[in-house]
């Protein structure tokens, strides 16, 4: 606990994640390369759906993500609220783009998946429709932060908001899959396919760890650069390199 | 009890400032009324299909009736400076907040609820499935009440407008919208609608417990 | 091996603009996005110099 | 003199790029009043929200009775009363209905002839039944500093109470201000034009630099 | 040539004001997205029921996204006085008013129409019917946005209230509602939509050579 | 002296139940003054709404250059700035843009450099970029002023315009009525602070006597 408040203070902080986020991207680029290779190499034709399946390697992890960042989001608002240490809500407003960003991609590559498994670019899914909310529970945190112009009030706002929002993801799964069985479904559904290759799982899990990298260091930059605009008064900020550098 | 005095100190404000405005205790009123008239003008008469999205579509109409009290709900407070009265005021201000919401459902959410059979007849829906559309609305709006709140309390003072707030809101709508219609369906269908009932039952409960105090932390942040 | 050839993998077996359809836009958005907050570190940095240091 | 009631330790209020006010401390006891001067944009009213806890301070924190109003809110807020640019009149009530909703909801019961006396007092009778929408601008500040004379407060924080009033009322208002003092109240205003409260409490003025 | 330079000057201090609330661009088109997605979680996934009533639910969305929209279009003006001082202007009120109205089309009308296509595929429906949609909201929206400013003028400081725009504007929307819908459904059921499209286009020349008129008359009232 | 510009033949105002005035006829010629007294409530705003063609009198009419102004909407308004207690500032636009958005509607095209420098004689220069929202009461007002500076109207009517300014502001603002005045220019203005702007210009004293 001690030293994370060591930490949460952006003046120590800043310089640690300066360090940190070459590391992530390298084991991004790295881990994305071998989960790639898996995806289009290894991985072999699918009985039934042929190549179409590839997208699956991103497709899924992008999922898994867009669900992930929105939890991590609500921890820190936690933080935030409980301790109300600045660092939180920094990284709740860096975090909530890049989870719109995979919500959106687990929309856009399902729906390109969707056309040719089930002819149709979307069906009324319970998990499809899951996303989709989950996507615009995103959108309505970055507008709600993007709309508050006192940083201080955004973050907590922000914080509010996004518990509120994990305290009704669940219901809301939950509510969607009884509307979805309610109903029979839509005419398709996600089937899970018996078996899943083990290579499968391999180049998903793969990727979503790539992925993983990837959100940490896109985070820690966006964290960064948030610093930097909120505490542009402040003397540490005048004394980085990159500030005196230039000047 | 001050307490319990100022909750209807609250109330009674509200209501007045809405009796003043005579209009407005219809409005909401009406608009349902507006939207459920316009389903069969875009989507066409056939009666077997209107009845088939009867609920559904009425719960839709009551979801944004309600959505449009709420922009109003503390933003007028905020402009003119009463809600810093409010949050000066030596009683709890959730109390205050609570006698708000109560107001907003008593004009946004109760007559929905009584005017339900009417548009239920429209769409020739049986009487008995009448009586649960009505009990599920009657469960249903006080939790679009609540939920909303928080909404209109968090985008208070933010530069956004009526459509932030329903930005946010309407995904929290979702749930009661789902198990409100489907009680309905499902009762139609035969299956009963005993679980949606229940389900609803347990939000409104969480949701009565969890929001005032929600609402009022938001409020707080919109303020500082 | 289970391509034939530069052409059969971009064919994806007919898959090829679902599939590279949404590896293409992964890719695409997954380098604009740290791309943008590059810049908008760079516009931070900028509007520090220019109006916080004496 | 008695033990300050409200104490300000170095308080210091920052907007945007720059600093209003720093390390500011505050004392004052019952019976004494304190009068903040300084220009447009010197953080007047920016130094009253922070007193009645309506924005947190940059730095520094706000004791009353010895602890700070963070941690008493409602106790604190018992004996505050705080009246600032726009306080809470609403143009579809009567002043009758906008006293007694705004008391209520403080958690008083006031008689209606009581408030028909403090609207007398303003020289609003004739306008009790009007409404706020249609009175003048000097009007609703009448209606609204009215509220001194129904909540029983300790301390009166007010922001510009002179403000479109017209010579009369101000005589009115600052005898109002006196006999609050003389029973031991307590005051911090703002108003560009120095208000006289007599020489028998102890004003103190308070001047805000500003920064343009 | 100050008349215009005056237009755009009401135009380009709207969009400013938008752009200022960054996210007040994109919200009339998420709260169009959403009311879309509420609408199968209301009455059921069936595809086909969906491929039905799309294009119905698609206009009320519109029509309520824009009437959203709408209570801010003059009321904001009104409370800061700006609209007095646009009265004081030397320039005619109505083609100021033609500003702001253009700038309500251009925030909360065109975005639907590029958003529709998506919105299509989600009920899926056919390509060629997408087309007809999006030509029917590009000739329908400025029609609401038009015949919306009338009721946002009339409804203005007089206990003028979100609720009571919608009101007096909903029944105004109602041809523009019936032609725009029914132009997509009759072309789907192969009778072609030529007549409706002539339809809209009349209503739109009428409504823009005689709106903004109404609407500074409407405006001079509630100012008195 | 001139022919008066701005005359007024028995104008009467009646709000509710009550007469605000009756009969009343003024006559303003250039380089004049009107200063409107009253008690709070006496008709004053009423008043100058009338005369700047806001609202309708209930009986008798306003002349400009002799013609009744319901008659030349434009012309009139092209020789007038009416300033009133809210006199349209955005809240989230800087006043730049505020200022130059007003002038554009009112079908003028001002440079940058002009409302720059407008707004640094209001002492503005440090917050010309700055959100209206986080400016100070009396900053809104000195921005709001300095449209005075920019649009050249013959005819001010101004509304409690030393509401919630500093000393100095005041000072300033009544030199830039001074001004106005010698240029031949025509002020119409109510306050509760009496305004000194010197006995060169002929100054009216109209005194409302109010219904209370
Ligand atoms: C909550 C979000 C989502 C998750 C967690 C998710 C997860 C998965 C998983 C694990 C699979 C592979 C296992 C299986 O085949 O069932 C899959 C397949 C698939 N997903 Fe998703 N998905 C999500 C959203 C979407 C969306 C939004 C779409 C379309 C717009 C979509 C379309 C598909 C398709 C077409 C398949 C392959 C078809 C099939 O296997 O039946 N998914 N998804
Ligand atoms: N975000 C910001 N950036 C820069 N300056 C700001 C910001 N927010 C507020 N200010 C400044 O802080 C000051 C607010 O002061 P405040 O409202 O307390 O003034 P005041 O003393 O009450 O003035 P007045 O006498 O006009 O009421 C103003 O000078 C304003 O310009
Ligand atoms: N509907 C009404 N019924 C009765 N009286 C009314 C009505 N509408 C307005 N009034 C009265 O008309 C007067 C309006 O006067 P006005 O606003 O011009 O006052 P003023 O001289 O500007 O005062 P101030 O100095 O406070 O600005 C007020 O006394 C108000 O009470
Ligand atoms: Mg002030
Ligand atoms: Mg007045």
């Amino acid at each position: 606990m001690i030293n994370l408040f060591k930490y949460s203070a952006p003046s120590t902080f800043y310089p640690l994640a300066g360090k940190l986020i070459p590391m992530f991207w390298t084991l991004a680029a790295v881990l994305g390369a071998i989960g790639l290779y898996i995806s289009f190499f290894v991985a072999p034709t699918d009985a039934q759906q042929g190549q179409g399946y590839r997208i699956i390697f991103i497709h899924v992890p992008a999922s898994w993500m867009s669900m992930f960042i929105y939890c991590i989001m609500a921890f820190w608002s936690l933080l935030g609220l409980t301790f109300n240490t600045r660092l939180s809500g920094m990284m709740t407003s860096a975090l909530a783009p890049t989870g719109a960003l995979f919500a959106f991609l687990s929309l856009w590559t399902g729906a390109l998946w969707g056309k040719p498994m089930w002819g149709a670019w979307w069906v009324w899914d319970a998990r499809l429709t899951s996303e989709l909310i989950l996507f615009f529970l995103y959108i309505g945190f970055i507008a709600l932060q993007a709309a508050i112009d006192d940083p201080r009030r955004a973050d907590r706002a922000g914080a509010l908001l996004s518990l509120v929002g994990v305290v009704n993801v669940p219901i809301i799964y939950f509510s969607v899959k009884w509307w979805n069985t309610l109903h029979q479904g839509a005419s398709v559904s996600l089937t899970k396919s018996p078996s899943m290759a083990s290579t499968m799982l391999w180049g998903m899990l793969i990727m979503a760890l790539s992925f993983w990298a990837y959100t940490i260091a896109v985070a820690l930059m966006r964290a960064r650069t948030i610093m930097l605009e909120r505490e542009a008064n402040t003397e540490w900020v005048h004394h980085l390199p990159e500030v005196k550098g230039a000047a | 009890m001050p307490v319990l005095s100022a909750y209807f100190a609250a109330l009674h404000r509200d209501l007045l400032l809405v009796m003043r405005r005579k209009t407005e205790v219809l409005t909401a009123l009406f608009f349902f009324v507006i939207v459920t008239t316009l389903l069969p003008l875009g989507i066409g008469p056939e009666p077997d299909l209107l009845r088939k999205i009867a609920p559904g579509a009425m719960w839709i109409a009551a979801l944004l009736a309600t959505l449009l009290g709420l922009q109003r709900l503390f933003a007028a407070d905020y402009a003119d400076g009463t809600l810093e009265q409010m949050v000066l005021s030596p009683e709890p201000l959730s109390v205050l907040v609570a006698g708000k919401i109560t107001a907003h459902w008593l004009v946004c959410g109760l007559p929905l609820v009584l005017l339900a059979p009417v548009i239920g007849l429209q769409f020739d829906l049986p009487t008995d499935a009448i009586g649960i559309l009505m009990l599920t609305l009657l469960i249903g709006t006080p939790l679009l009440s609540l939920l909303g709140a928080i909404g209109a309390a968090l985008t208070l003072g933010a530069r956004g407008s009526a459509l932030l707030v329903s930005l946010l809101v309407l995904p929290l709508y979702i749930p009661t919208l789902i198990f409100g219609a489907g009680a309905v369906e499902s009762y139609i269908a035969g299956l009963g609608a005993m679980g949606h009932f229940s389900l609803l039952g347990a939000l409104l409960i969480l949701a009565a417990a969890f929001a005032p105090w929600a609402t009022t932390a938001a409020l707080r942040i919109s303020l500082e | 091996m289970q391509w034939q050839s530069i052409s059969d993998f971009f064919a994806m077996g007919g898959y090829g603009l679902y599939v590279w359809g949404s590896f293409g836009v992964c890719a695409v958005t997954m380098i604009a996005e740290p791309l943008l907050v590059k810049h908008r570190r760079k516009q931070a940095l900028k509007d520090i110099r220019n109006n916080y240091l004496l | 003199m008695h033990t300050p009631a409200l104490v300000s330790r170095n308080l210091s209020c920052i907007r945007g790029k720059q600093t209003l006010f720093q390390g500011l401390d505050l004392q004052l006891g019952s019976g004494q009043w304190l009068y903040l001067q300084g220009e447009n944009g010197a953080g007047k009213t920016s130094l009253l929200r922070i007193l009645a806890g309506l924005t947190l301070p940059a730095d520094g924190d706000v004791l009353w009775q010895g602890s700070p109003i963070s941690k008493q809110r409602s106790q604190y807020h018992q004996n505050l009363l705080y009246i600032g640019h726009n306080a809470g009149l609403k143009e579809d009530l009567t002043l009758t209905e906008n006293l007694q909703a705004l008391c209520r909801m403080d958690g008083l019961q006031i008689k209606d002839a009581d408030i028909r006396e403090a609207l007398t007092r303003m020289g609003l009778a004739k306008r009790q039944h009007l409404p706020a929408r249609v009175l003048s601008a000097g009007q609703k500040r009448r209606g609204l500093l009215a509220r001194a004379l129904l909540r029983p407060a300790k301390l009166w924080i007010l922001d510009e109470p002179f403000n479109a009033l017209d010579v009369n009322a101000i005589a009115d208002v600052q005898n109002l201000l006196k006999a609050h003092l003389t029973q031991a109240g307590m005051l911090v205003l703002t108003s560009h034009q120095t208000p006289d409260l007599g020489t028998d409490a102890h004003g103190f003025v308070l001047n805000l630099s500003g920064s343009h």
